[in-house]
């Protein structure tokens, strides 16, 4: 049995105190599930424990059946919330870097196991393909490879799957299991509360820089873990999307958009016909390779779409679109109220002679930062001094702020805290009810189930169901149907 | 008083306005040590001298450093400084290559225009045909150098000695452009200076266009994310920056009071070079007005302090060298104490 | 037109040992073709020098045509540069392209390797204005550096003494103080001045001139001398190795110095012609780059023709003094006028 | 067949490696008009006049292309260059400003050691003290200029011509070194020429510095997550730049037979020119060695062909300009042309 404990972690950054005191004691054979809010400290204590960061005070000890570890990094291996990949390598090159082996020759990771941990992820095709011409989905799982490839006595991941599907997760689950079952300290962080459900014997909740409370075995459950982070805004319950469901699927009359036969110029989807509601949620599904992503950028006028007679498409409605990948959407140079006020034009954030008006900079972005809910120490922070949960916070905040007719999203909530996600649905929904519309694509079903009215099924770049969300009154209903659509079983119906 | 100077410290804002206090502080230093070997540092007249010989660095160097926010770079300006001036003398004066003259106003539009010219060029092939602009701009350096020295023959142009004399008016209005004196014995090109900093300060500190600048140059995917104009304002800089550089090169030929071909490469690293120094980023994102303002007095005062002390030419060149090295280093440091200073009394201040 | 090649040009006797003429050229001349001459210089852009230098060659050329069907190209990178202009030589070289050359090296000796392989070939060789006395070259054609920066000297003395301008200090300056027709030109002013005032006392010395901008252009030489000027109260008397000198005369304008500080140096432009004739610059010297080009090219046309060849290979050109009022050997600033208008048409 | 075309192109493998084909298209194209227009193109004598003119800008701009994966530069090795020339000449023949002479071997020693010095101050620097590499090597250029002509006294050197002469032995083995003629009259220096591509293309390619470099260029931050030696592999680029342009620098003193002080930033210029030509990414994380080669090759071929073709130098400045930009932009072209026609044959051969 290995054993990992800390002791009295401390780490500060400024005015925060990211980690405070945390005292922390784990045992392979399992997997830990570490919960907690935004700005918890959650990704700050994986990179204490695999010494990227050194922390202020405290003591980090691993314990072999062989006596203590020197040094812990060494047999410490992190899946980043964000994933740490070489966009200018291959697939292939990004798992050798670090393990490269012999000094000369062609430099590849070793290639059964590379490839049996490719194939297993899903993403072997992509082999030789550069990162940077690869969706965040694939990155991710290329981290995930990364750490499956390296042999160590502690495995952290931290929101591992938080561009995934259900199925891509699953997968990844069940290698998680395994490497417990082999004798190694597996941690996982995520937003995602069914994922400690059906993963975890053991959940420990991280707030405000400490562990903070246990959770173990059957008491596991959705609703005990949101009770033990929603503890000081309780008033946020979960939303109860069927509720207000009704209010909006009334007042639609003309579509904001209307797609007639519409492709990719690259082939991705063809002859998409779609019309987008005032007032309406929709979601995009499909696993990578079936359009849906591509038809969301498409919406989002990030890529050419072309009409039924082959010219390109460009139409009235305005459009804000918001990628997945943070490193496409933070301006990591400019803080927290550039951030929100980066998207925005003159009239919003000039002042008189169309100048630049600070003030009314700083005023927008402290509204902002209040009606988002970021977590930071001010607007004037630099955006990188946030946790991931609050970056996307602030991202959306500024596609929201826009104010356009039609906003789409990649995963709406990738990294958002339980609480926060209710809150995020809220907005999206004020933000369709004043007859504009919202177009999601999301990996995750609980999401889909929460946000959407609607569902818009793609699988080898055809539209290949349409589901309307009034009539699903459950997640595994949902995600049944879905599973049907996208393996090919059940034909398109009209929507 | 600890608490006061926490709460002034713990400020960012203010953290972020003291950015380049160290490269201030290097440039008292180096008046410091000149002025105590030679008084006439400070008099008036070397003072004016020291402008002066910042006005066409300075412009230039502001229009660059919008060009380096935008993560791009701009290596043709020392080119299109000498070929507006070459432009401007041959058709007003005669004795190039061309067969025909013009008035003055018509040849400094022409100076004009073809800077643009270039500038549009460089956007062009940086926008559309998506070349690095290190490569655009290296072309468009021959180009522009090719042309100047075609249209002019090489020839140095002095319009007060010319043959045929230019109209009287004309000859007094170019003086006037950059060369005559003000009141003081001010020469009219440090209005120039002074006008350019105040405009560039405005569009990068207080205009969308600045602002936006920063950010596509922080992250040109994001920036294409939030489909800001990103093409456009490419363009946008790269005309800034030919247009400077053809106004800095007419109002130094109008001080002067001639022209003739120059060593253009040598221009576009200067001006780079203060841009650095002033602390921006060639990885874009990252630069400020009075950062590259003080990057030119650095460059300006370095020049002019050597040339006081008399020192000799080898060693003039290992001074610069360490010199440059010396206060950029001193801005870093600096930088440093002044952002651990500011979380120390952060700390303090949370504690309390 | 047939025309036969004398004896004294297929092969001929050097210091350096035997000459002999390449037979494609023997060939060529003999069957009336055209005749290559390339001028090659350090910098075809740089001011005064460049142009100068082109229109020389185009002088010498129509000399040239006298005496055989010749055809002429200024050839050199823009600014110097060694590499590239070495290679283009060799390029040159290779291609079979020159059939006489009048070369100026970026330094002294610095192509006494390529010079040389020309000669075996077959080519003659003449340097103007920098020389590689090592190698296998006919003759140079250039100033005397040391001699002309005498001259300037004993000029520049000569009207101190008659005006009774009291000097205290003389500051020596160049765009290239590193290089050493540079250094020759200080160094012969030192000497020819001290030969008036033996007394005469001096900031620097030839090896350590001020710098004035390596591009030689006036606006760097603003703004190196200014402060310098203003630095030191007691230099009243500048001298500037090239056309810099031009700077220097704005210089003593803008400080309002006329009549407490003078320059002398070389080169020729309006605007030095005019500072002279305002009394801010005592003395320039031409030093007649057009004739520095021409020169040679009607050498290399002499030579293939009739086989001659100057016996002391060290051709110095007269310096060319320009002063104010003129005189015995010197130009007025009217006939300097004059030469330059010729010099540059 | 469609088939077939599709197998191979949609290996993105072999993508990957037609790279820099645009380029040498490029070189094929101007080749080819050159020759049609002097036969003596193609000759054996000009070939070697060709190959000899890369030699220096060759092996210097192959480790400058390590230093720009890194996503660093260095502006020094012009400097570096006349440096290392300079300090053989002055300690070898005297003459210069040093009051002793030491025998070659000992003056080759000193030339490299004090290349690697340069080396040296510009990692720690960059390293150490965390400043820009373009300020660093920038600062490091001038002082080593300065340094060349302090230690020379701005003297030509010309061995063979030397008083005293050194020994004979020496005379021949310096010759040897890079002036030497070899069979068909092949120059030593191409030999060098040939075995830095051969050692940068494996250091480069076929092991794992190179292979780390590419990754620390692409993402710094993920590098250092990984715990590659960042630090270690910036001092050692550093030092290879310096020691190759100390190497060539070397080199070039034995072909030419004298070293004289010299403008060095023309050098520096023209090899980042080719490593970005031979498309490397400023950015860092981007670059090979052919590409390199080709980008060595076009500008030496550009050179070579205007010589030949008698074109004016002002005339060239603008071939050279045009011809910088046609062939990069020739190379994006056939570039995007080949990932799309793959991603077409990928997308066919998924659907299948
Ligand atoms: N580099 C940094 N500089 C300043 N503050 C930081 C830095 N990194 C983290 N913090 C702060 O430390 C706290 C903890 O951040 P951390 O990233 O560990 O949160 P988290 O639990 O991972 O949140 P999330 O679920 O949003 O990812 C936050 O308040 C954050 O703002
Ligand atoms: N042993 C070898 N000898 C000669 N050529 C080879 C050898 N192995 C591979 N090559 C060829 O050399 C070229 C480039 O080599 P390599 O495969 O290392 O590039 P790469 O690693 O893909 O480049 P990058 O690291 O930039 O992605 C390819 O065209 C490859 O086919
Ligand atoms: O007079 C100088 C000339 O001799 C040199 O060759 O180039 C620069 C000139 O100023
Ligand atoms: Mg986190
Ligand atoms: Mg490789």
């Amino acid at each position: 049995m290995i054993r990992l404990t800390g002791k009295a972690i401390t780490k500060r950054y400024g005015a925060t105190r990211a980690l405070d005191g945390l005292d922390l004691d784990l045992t392979s054979g399992e997997i830990i599930g570490i919960a907690g809010p935004n700005g918890a400290g959650k990704s700050t204590l994986m990179r204490m424990l695999a010494g990227e960061e050194k922390a202020d005070s405290g003591e980090i000890v691993l314990m072999r059946p062989d006596g203590p570890v020197q040094d812990v990094w060494r047999r410490v291996a992190v899946v980043h919330q964000e994933p740490h990949i070489w966009p200018n390598m291959t697939v292939e090159q990004n798992l050798a870097v670090g393990r490269e082996g012999r000094w000369f020759g062609r430099v590849a990771p070793d290639p059964a196991a590379a490839a049996a941990v490719l194939e297993r992820l899903g993403i072997a095709q992509f082999a030789h393909y550069e990162l940077a011409d690869l969706s965040l989905a694939v990155q991710q799982r290329v981290e995930i490879a990364r750490a499956m490839l390296s042999d160590a006595d502690v495995y952290l991941f931290d929101e591992p799957n938080s561009a995934l599907t259900e199925q891509e997760s699953e997968a990844l689950f069940v290698t998680m299991s395994e490497l417990a079952a082999d004798d190694r300290i597996v941690l996982l962080i995520t937003h995602r509360l069914n994922d400690f459900v059906r993963s975890c014997k053991r959940v420990l909740v991280l707030r405000d820089g400490r562990i903070n409370h246990e959770i173990r075995g059957a008491a596991i459950s959705e609703t005990a873990i949101a009770a033990q982070l929603t503890a000081t805004h309780a008033t946020h319950a979960v939303a109860n999307p069927a509720s207000t469901r009704a209010v909006r699927s009334a007042g639609s009359s003309r579509p904001v958009l209307r797609l007639d036969r519409c492709s990719d110029r690259h082939g991705a989807f063809r002859e998409v016909s779609l019309d987008l509601m005032p007032g309406r949620v929709v979601a995009l599904s499909g696993v990578e390779g079936s359009g849906a992503r591509e038809l969301a950028q498409a919406i989002g006028a990030f890529r050419p779409m072309q009409d039924a007679d082959g010219s390109r498409l460009r139409f009235a409605a305005s459009v804000s679109y918001l990628a997945a990948s943070r490193r496409h959407t933070v301006f990591h140079n400019m803080s927290v109220g550039e951030n929100l006020a980066a998207r925005l034009g003159s009239d919003v954030i000039g002042g008189r002679g169309r100048l630049l008006d600070p003030a009314r900079i700083e005023a927008l972005a402290r509204r902002s930062v209040a009606r988002y809910r970021v977590k930071t120490g001010g607007t004037d922070l630099p955006i990188t001094a946030l946790s991931g949960g609050n970056q996307q916070k602030v991202v959306l905040g500024a596609a929201m702020e826009q104010n356009t007719d039609i906003i789409v999203i990649e995963e709406p909530t990738r990294g958002v805290d339980i609480s926060s996600k209710a809150d995020i649905y809220e907005l999206l929904r004020d933000f369709a009810a004043e007859g504009r519309s919202v177009v999601v694509f999301c990996t995750e079903v609980q999401e889909i189930f929460d946000a959407a009215d609607e569902v818009v099924v793609l699988s080898r770049g055809a539209v290949v169901g349409r589901i309307d969300m009034d009539g699903i009154s459950d997640i595994p209903s949902l995600a049944d149907i879905l599973a049907r659509y996208e393996s090919g079983t059940e034909m398109a119906q009209a929507g | 008083m600890t608490k006061s100077l926490s709460a002034l410290l713990g400020t960012q804002k203010v953290l972020n306005s003291l950015r380049t206090l160290g490269l201030a502080l290097a440039i008292v230093l180096i008046a410091l040590i000149v002025q105590s070997q030679r008084s006439a540092f400070l008099s008036p007249e070397n003072m004016l001298t020291l402008v002066r010989s910042m006005v066409a660095l300075g412009i230039v160097a502001f229009a660059q450093m919008l060009v380096i926010l935008l993560g791009e770079i701009d290596l043709s300006v020392g080119a299109v400084y000498g070929l507006a001036g070459t432009v401007v003398a041959t058709l007003w004066l005669g004795g190039g290559s061309l067969p025909f003259t013009t008035s003055l106003v018509v040849a400094l539009g022409a100076g004009l225009g073809i800077a643009l010219l270039v500038g549009f060029v460089n956007g062009f092939l940086t926008v559309r045909a998506g070349l690095p602009s290190f490569i655009t701009t290296l072309g468009m350096l021959n180009v522009a150098d090719g042309l100047s020295l075609l249209i002019s023959n090489a020839t140095t142009f002095t319009p007060a000695y010319n043959d045929p004399l230019p109209p009287a008016w004309e000859l007094s209005f170019f003086h006037g452009l950059g060369g005559a004196l003000m009141a003081y014995d001010i020469p009219v090109e440090t209005l120039w200076l002074l006008g350019a900093f105040i405009l560039f300060w405005i569009l990068r500190h207080r205009t969308i266009f600045g602002f936006r600048l920063v950010a596509m140059g922080g992250n040109a995917e994001a920036a294409r994310v939030a489909r800001l104009p990103l093409r456009k304002y490419k363009y946008v800089v790269f005309l800034l920056s030919a247009l400077m550089a053809g106004v800095a090169g007419i109002i130094d030929f109008s001080y002067v009071g001639s022209v003739g071909p120059t060593q253009s490469s040598s221009l576009s690293f200067q001006v780079i070079a203060a841009v650095v120094i002033g602390g921006a980023s060639l990885n874009g994102g990252r630069g400020t007005i009075v950062g590259t303002l003080l990057g030119v007095i650095l460059l300006a005062l370095l020049n002019n302090g050597l040339a006081l002390l008399g020192v000799g030419s080898f060693v003039q060149l290992l001074f610069i060298g360490f010199v440059t090295i010396g206060a950029v280093w001193l801005d870093l440091v600096s930088q440093k104490l002044i952002r651990s200073a500011g979380q120390r009394s952060a700390r303090t201040g949370a504690a309390a | 037109a047939e025309k036969t090649v004398p004896e004294a040009a297929k092969t001929h006797q050097m210091p350096w040992g035997e000459f002999k003429l390449a037979p494609r050229i023997v060939k060529k001349i003999e069957a009336g073709e055209k005749v290559n001459i390339i001028v090659d210089i350090e910098g075809t852009g740089i001011p005064i020098q460049g142009a100068e230098m082109r229109i020389g060659t185009k002088k010498g050329c129509d000399a040239a045509n006298k005496e055989l069907s010749a055809e002429c190209r200024l050839v050199g990178p823009v600014n110097p540069d060694t590499t590239k202009q070495l290679a283009e030589l060799e390029t040159l070289l290779n291609s079979g392209q020159v059939d006489c050359l009048a070369l100026q090296p970026p330094l002294p000796n610095q192509f006494t390797g390529i010079i040389n392989k020309y000669a075996a070939a077959g080519i003659p060789v003449f340097t103007l204005n920098i020389d590689a006395p090592k190698a296998k070259r006919f003759a140079f054609y250039a100033l005397n550096e040391v001699q002309a920066g005498t001259i300037n000297g004993e000029a520049t003395a000569k009207l101190i003494k008659e005006k009774g301008i009291k000097v205290d200090q003389i500051a020596m300056g160049s765009g290239a103080p590193d290089q050493p027709w540079a250094q020759s030109r200080m160094e012969g002013f030192m000497a020819g001045y001290k030969s008036v005032f033996p007394d005469a006392k001096f900031f620097n010395d030839a090896k350590s001139g001020i710098p004035t901008g390596k591009n030689f252009t006036t606006q760097e030489v603003l703004n190196s001398v200014t402060p310098f000027l203003t630095a030191h109260p007691d230099v009243t008397l500048f001298f500037h190795t090239d056309q810099g000198v031009e700077g220097v005369g704005n210089v003593i304008r803008n400080l309002k110095l006329n009549g407490k500080v003078f320059t002398s140096g070389f080169n020729v432009s309006g605007a030095i012609l005019d500072a002279i004739a305002d009394g801010t610059t005592l003395v320039t010297i031409d030093q007649g780059f057009d004739n520095q080009a021409q020169a040679p090219v009607e050498q290399c046309a002499k030579y293939l023709a009739t086989g001659e060849t100057p016996a002391d290979p060290l051709q110095y050109l007269r310096p060319i003094v320009i002063t104010k009022a003129g005189g015995q050997d010197e130009l007025s600033v009217e006939a300097g006028r004059e030469r330059l208008k010729a010099a540059s048409h």
